[in-house]
């Protein structure tokens, strides 16, 4: 099969000794640094470390729920895995994996500035991270939380008397995190673009990282003022969510998921925006329907806050405005379809290559498809009333975050490394980790669809022993998965070492990150670039090759 | 050296807005704190809150359009506020649906 | 809120013209200037979000409880709110005093104004207090020592008839009012103490002259943030004290 | 078969028993649910394969090896117009089709019996009219509509049955009600779906669907000797409800006789539908809603009964229909049960 991976001469090859990883030494030098590339990486490994902290907490769900009793694990510590898993993968892996590591990376690089525009916050962003990360998982080890990652009143304020005060803390900074990438992109893309790069010739990975920061910037302050008055509900006993005080409990769900629905999409834009890198690059072409691509990730963003009102259906929330979000939902289903038909018909008349970023891309749109779909089974409000809060609903939100977001991100990162490390991973094992993750994950969690249809809730510990079967299939797909996960964890690695030397523009992408040296200097950029090629100009650059030989010759 | 695009429209400096003007914008709210007091203590029925709020609007476009520069700035500043308040509005004119609408029917 | 932050080693920065204050990875200070308060717009933005939430509870609840918050509301000062507001907006038009002078190099004219809106802010800080202190004294702070009593038969105050009590049910929903109550203007109270500190800085750093070079970007970002406070407060004041005054 | 290992063996052995992608259809509403899953299923495989048809034959007609120079292509309004609308479209019919179904669900007949159940860590306590309580089970009548109301005591939980695809939040505070009507004798299961704490696992049970005459016997055989609305009676008069509602003409509070399902007009103009919600606010939190001619002097009784004394005296007052009535009950404390249980076998509420 034929690449379009090109190497320089491995004999003669170096890496550029002057880089952003080089320029200098010392760990205070990582720890003060104001790269946005050096901070890419500390989020980089620190995403990574909560990943596989909630990739163990997933395995001790499967396995406990291997058998139908509850026997690996008492059921307030299964409630506590469960929450602890839910709470570590949300908030402190998928919401900053992409954003915070690959956007962080490129974004300064795609527009062609020098850095983001707030270096110091975006540093200060990452310390919240840690910050957040590190109340979160001593909240766990000092007793967990068992509210579920939701925080539903009043079983979170009132009747659980596990850690939710010092959880609920650390997902309010860990938040801020998150509003301070936003408001830095946001800022970053308006006013730190190159001269010629406008609007529209911003690669898609740009726009949709802007819609996504609209959700953060705009969403996020609603959980956290959210979290301010469960913590005081709990601590002095304020009656605001409180049913006994006058309160109103589902006025609670209303503000948790005005952010917590946007998030959703705060998780899935960023990585749809590495799949249209992706597939434009290995299908070297334009992406189909430009404009349409760009325009559907700012319509998910601005209908995305106008549905949340449909993870509360079966709540006693009134019927008419069922009927509305319902509507809503559907509208918001449909730039989702647009993007995926983009990007199939980008591979139309183009000149596709296999190599891994496209496998996994190849990957997302099959799951997200899927995930997508289920998800407007539930948005349906007469199909919801049976699915909600069974098994189906846990399947939904695997494809779409496992399958859909994860996926892209692995695909983003296999694409990027050559431009973050200077280096090369193995091929052939990375094919066989993303065929491998494929196939895992859809032995653990299409079963749970029917787990769903059948009435199986979830957050259960034990269930009736008919749904064994299934959960067994489930079990032993999340084992295969672990493995799908782990050998990129290890190859990665290898290749900061061992990998061969990756050159400025391996992929021969089109996309201004490329056209500089890999790893990139601190301050990108020798000479501040004027653009004049359009996003996936591949025809410019044929012409930009053709020169450079002319030039050498 | 190259200057970026970026989306202000024309390079003036930024607009130095006149004590004067910050006077009349201070007496003004002043004023507009009085009325809402007085407003207050007239039986008005349902029109007591609807003034009252619009008076608070009042006053927070002067505060936002002067003492904030908005009336100066960019178009692009223009629309951030403006998006700031359709969010706003959209959180609570959307969860108010539910409450108001619960009324009409079965719950 | 950011800008002071910011200053990167830019050793390999050929300077040229290149003023101290303006950082490696923007072109010119116009650029930089407009970055820096388009970011604090955002910003303010979040803070709008963050007081909506509260925003939406407060107008559910009076809605609902309509009585209770009347009641409750008719507890407040409505003399101290009323000065109140007027210190607020005072300070903020020396605020926006103190942007000018900062504009237009008044290094004095800067102090005083900013050394002005300390003090009045001390002043709202100082009668917040007194109020909160009084709700402490008669029971109206939710939590385990609410007392909806009062509320069911009031006290009549000097020179004024008791108002009338309400049925046990509705003054329990007292508690709810109170909770927002200490909820808003608590959350407004603390980014006024945030805007204070961050007030002393500036006139320290005034003093020593550092506003008199034109990197005066702290001074106005800072005055967006004083001023949404103020704006905070503008649609505080008639929600929470002004309910029903003619009842 | 015996190099086969004995788990992988019973595994399949329950894969080809147990098998199964749908619930058992108990309800009136279960095939009509099932329809619109159906036609969504496969709205979405034909969606997927489509999706997964256009990525194949693009990836194999357009390899590298084939067509090693890509042909650049804007885009195509029309094609994208194309996969705009008609998924919009199909969204769109889901839409319709599934409100359709929400209210119907949600939407209780007038005939239905009424069955109150009240959830509580960890448990669902299922009151009969005629007072037969159960514990985390459900025994209903096949044929006849059934509404439940519901409520919790501590945290929100969720009353699902998965073979009647119906489901409800029950949660503090308020009322909510779902109905179902089954149609094949059974017992399924019932969870609670909601997460509700430590034991949320355990909070399940059964409903059983018996047929008219076995569900005559069962409430015959498990009543309890007193029936709601008699318990709401006692209760009615123990904490004297009756020094103002006597139905007297100078009584101090409004009759009860015949509100329930009247349009009251409140002291501010409006009306309202009494229905059980009402009538619970009615008791715990009487000045949030004044009638119209009365004094707010009702004390409230919030703290002092539990939600299924709160059942009883709604019960009592819904089947109050003369103030006759009041005034013999006051005075009378002996029934017969076995009538009661008998017209509560009957079940239809009075409208
Ligand atoms: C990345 C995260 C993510 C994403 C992108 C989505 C996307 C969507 N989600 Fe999902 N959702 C979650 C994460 C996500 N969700 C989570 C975490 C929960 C559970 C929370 C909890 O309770 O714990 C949840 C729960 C959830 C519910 C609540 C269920 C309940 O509690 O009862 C609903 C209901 O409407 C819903 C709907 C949708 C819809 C309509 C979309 C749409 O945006 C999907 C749009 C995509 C497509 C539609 C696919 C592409 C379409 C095509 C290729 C067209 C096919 C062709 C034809 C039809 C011809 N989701
Ligand atoms: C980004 C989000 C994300 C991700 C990546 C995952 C990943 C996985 N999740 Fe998660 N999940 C959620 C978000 C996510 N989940 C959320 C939000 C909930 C709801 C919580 C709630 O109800 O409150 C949930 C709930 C949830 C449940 C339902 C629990 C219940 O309701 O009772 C289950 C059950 O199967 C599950 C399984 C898995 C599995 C098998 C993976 C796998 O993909 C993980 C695979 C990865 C690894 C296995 C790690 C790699 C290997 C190692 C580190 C080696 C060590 C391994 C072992 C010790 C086994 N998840
Ligand atoms: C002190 C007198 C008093 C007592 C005791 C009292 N009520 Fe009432 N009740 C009233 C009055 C007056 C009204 C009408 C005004 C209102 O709606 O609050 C009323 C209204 C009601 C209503 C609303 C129906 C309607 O027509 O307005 C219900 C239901 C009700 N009461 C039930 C009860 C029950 C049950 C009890 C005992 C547990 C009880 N009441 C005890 C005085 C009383
Ligand atoms: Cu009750 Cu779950
Ligand atoms: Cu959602």
């Amino acid at each position: 099969m034929s690449t379009i991976l090109s190497l320089p001469d491995q004999s003669t090859a170096r890496i550029p000794k002057r880089n952003y990883l080089t320029n200098e030494n010392g760990i205070l030098s990582w720890l003060l640094t104001g790269d946005h590339k050096r901070i890419a990486i500390l989020y980089l490994i620190s995403i990574t470390f909560f990943f596989f902290i909630g990739g163990a907490l997933a395995g001790l769900i499967r396995l406990e729920l291997l058998t139908p009793q509850s026997d690996l694990m008492a059921t307030d510590t299964y409630n506590k895995v469960f929450s602890m898993h839910g709470i570590i993968m949300v908030f402190l892996f998928l919401v900053p994996s992409v954003p915070a590591t690959l956007g962080n990376f490129l974004i300064p690089i795609m527009v062609g500035a020098k850095d983001l525009a707030f270096p110091k916050i975006n540093l200060l962003s990452w310390y919240l991270y840690l910050a957040g990360g590190g109340l979160t998982l001593w909240a766990m080890i000092t007793g967990g939380v068992d509210t579920g990652w939701t925080f539903t009143t009043p079983l979170s304020t009132h009747y659980v008397n596990t850690n939710v005060v010092t959880t609920g803390l650390a997902i309010f900074i860990a938040g801020f995190s998150s509003i301070f990438t936003g408001l830095n992109f946001i800022v970053t893309i308006h006013r730190m673009r190159a001269p010629g790069m406008t609007w529209f010739k911003m690669p898609l990975f740009v726009w949709s990282h802007y819609a996504a920061s609209i959700l953060m910037v705009l969403g996020t302050p609603v959980l956290a003022i959210t979290l301010v008055l469960v913590v005081l509900e709990r601590t002095i006993g304020i009656g605001i969510f409180d049913p006994a005080k006058g309160g109103d409990p589902i006025l609670f769900q209303h503000l948790f998921w005005f952010y917590s629905h946007p998030a959703v999409y705060i998780m899935i834009l960023p990585g749809m925006g590495v799949i249209s890198e992706v597939i434009s690059t290995f299908a070297r072409k334009r992406v189909f329907g430009y404009s349409a691509v760009a325009f559907s990730s700012v319509a998910i963003a601005v209908f995305g806050f106008f549905v949340w009102e449909h993870h509360m259906f079966i709540m006693g929330v009134s019927n008419y405005s069922t009927l509305v979000f319902s509507l809503l939902t559907m509208l918001v289903a449909v730039p989702s379809a647009i993007k995926i038909f983009n990007w199939a018909f980008t591979l139309y008349k183009g000149s596709i290559t296999f190599e891994t970023p496209m496998l996994y891309a190849f990957g997302f749109m099959g799951l997200f498809t899927i995930g997508g779909l289920t998800g407007v089974f539930l948005g349906s409000s007469g199909t919801d009333i049976h699915l909600t809060e069974t098994y189906f609903i846990v399947a939904h939100f695997h494809f779409v975050m496992v399958g859909g977001m994860l996926m892209a991100f692995l695909s983003g990162i296999h694409f990027w490394w050559p431009k973050m490390t200077g280096r090369m991973y193995p091929e052939k094992v990375s094919q066989l980790a993303a065929v491998i993750t494929f196939i895992g994950f859809n032995f653990t969690f299409f079963p749970q669809f029917l787990l769903g249809m059948l009435g199986m809730p979830r957050r259960y510990a034990a269930y009736p022993p008919e749904f064994q079967v299934l959960n067994v299939f489930s079990t032993a797909g999340a084992s295969i998965l672990g493995v799908g996960y782990l050998l990129p964890m290890i190859y990665l690695v290898w290749s900061l070492k061992y990998g061969k030397i990756a050159g400025d523009n391996p992929w021969q992408a089109t996309g201004l990150e490329w056209q500089i040296q890999s790893p990139p200097l601190t301050q990108n950029f020798i000479e501040i670039p004027v653009v004049t090629q359009d996003a996936y100009d591949y025809e410019w650059l044929e012409r930009q090759k053709e020169h450079e030989v002319t030039q050498l010759g | 050296m190259s200057h970026p695009v970026s989306d202000h429209e024309e390079a003036h400096g930024p607009h130095i807005v006149s004590p004067k003007i910050y006077l009349l914008v201070f007496l003004a709210l002043l004023i507009g704190t009085t009325l809402t007091v007085v407003a207050s203590y007239l039986e008005l029925g349902p029109w007591n809150p609807i003034i009252a709020l619009g008076i608070a609007v009042a006053k927070a476009t002067l505060v936002v359009l002067f003492f904030m520069h908005i009336k100066y700035s960019s178009k692009l500043m223009k629309l951030t506020v403006v998006s700031g308040i359709f969010t706003f509005l959209a959180l609570v004119g959307m969860s108010m649906s539910d409450y108001i609408s619960r009324a009409w029917g079965s719950f | 809120m950011d800008s002071h932050a910011i200053a990167l080693n830019h050793a390999e920065e050929p300077h040229h013209d290149h003023p101290a204050h303006l950082r490696h990875h923007f072109v010119s200070l116009e650029q930089q200037n407009e970055t820096v308060s388009f970011g604090m717009w955002l910003f303010l933005l979040t803070e709008v979000m963050f007081f909506g939430g509260m925003f939406t509870a407060y107008l559910i609840y009076r809605n609902w409880y309509y009585p209770a918050f009347v009641a409750g509301s008719h507890t407040l000062s409505i003399v101290l709110g009323t000065v109140n507001t007027g210190v607020l907006i005072t300070s903020s038009f020396t605020m926006a005093m103190g942007v000018w002078c900062a504009e237009t190099k008044r290094q004095k004219g800067l102090i005083v104004s900013l050394v002005l809106t300390l003090i009045l802010g001390f002043a709202f800080l100082g009668i917040k207090a007194v109020e909160y202190q009084e709700k402490f004294e008669l029971h109206h702070v939710p939590g385990a020592h609410f007392d909806a009593m009062s509320f069911v038969h009031p006290k009549a105050e000097a020179g004024q008839p008791a108002e009338p009590g309400l049925p046990l049910d509705m003054a329990r929903k007292t508690e709810v009012y109170f909770s927002l109550y200490f909820a808003m203007t608590g959350m407004h109270a603390l980014h006024m103490i945030i805007g204070m500190a961050l007030l002393s800085f500036m006139i320290v750093k005034a003093a020593r002259g550092g506003y008199s070079h034109g990197n005066i970007a702290f001074v106005e970002n800072f005055g967006l943030y004083w001023h949404f406070v103020d704006i905070v407060w503008i649609f505080l004041f008639p929600l929470l004290y002004l309910i029903s005054r003619h009842q | 078969m015996d190099h086969i290992s004995p788990v992988i063996w019973q595994f399949l052995v329950k894969w080809l028993t147990d098998f199964a992608v749908i619930p058992p259809e108990a309800s009136k509403i279960a095939p009509q649910v099932d329809a619109l899953l159906v036609f969504m299923t496969l709205v979405s495989l034909v969606g997927l394969t489509l999706v997964a048809l256009l990525v194949t034959t693009f990836s194999i007609l357009y390899r590298r090896e084939r067509n090693p120079v890509a042909t650049q292509i804007e885009g195509s309004t029309l094609l994208e117009a194309t996969w705009t609308i008609i998924p919009l479209g199909l969204f769109l019919v889901m839409f319709v089709w599934g409100s359709v179904l929400y209210f119907r669900i949600y939407t209780p007949p007038p005939n239905a019996m009424n069955i109150y159940v009240v959830g509580k860590q960890w448990m669902w306590k299922a009151e009969h009219p005629g007072g037969q309580h159960e514990i985390n089970s459900l025994h209903v009548p096949i044929g006849q509509p059934v509404q439940l109301t519901l409520i919790s005591q501590d945290v929100f939980h969720s009353f699902s049955l998965p073979a009647f695809r119906v489901k409800r939040e029950a949660i503090p505070g308020r009322y909510t009600t779902v109905w179902f009507e089954a149609t094949e004798v059974g017992t399924y299961h019932l969870f609670c779906s909601q997460y509700c704490g430590t034991s949320h696992s355990a909070m399940i049970g059964n409903v059983v669907v018996m047929t008219p005459d076995d569900y005559k016997k069962w409430l015959e055989s498990s009543t309890s000797g007193v029936s709601l609305a008699q318990n709401g009676e006692r209760l009615f008069a123990s904490l004297s409800c009756t020094a103002c509602h006597n139905g007297r003409p100078d009584a101090r509070g409004p009759s009860l006789a015949n509100v329930y399902g009247s349009k009251l007009t409140l002291s501010n103009g409006e009306h309202v539908q009494v229905d059980d919600e009402y009538l619970r606010q009615a008791i715990l939190n009487p000045s949030a809603h004044i009638t119209q001619g009365y004094a707010p002097i009702m004390p409230t009784y919030q703290g002092q009964i539990s939600e299924e004394g709160i059942f009883s005296l709604v019960e009592y007052i819904k089947g109050l229909d003369s103030n006759y009535r009041i005034q013999q009950t006051t005075n009378t404390t002996s029934f017969s049960p076995a009538v009661t249980a008998k017209s509560a076998a009957e079940g239809t509420v009075k409208p």
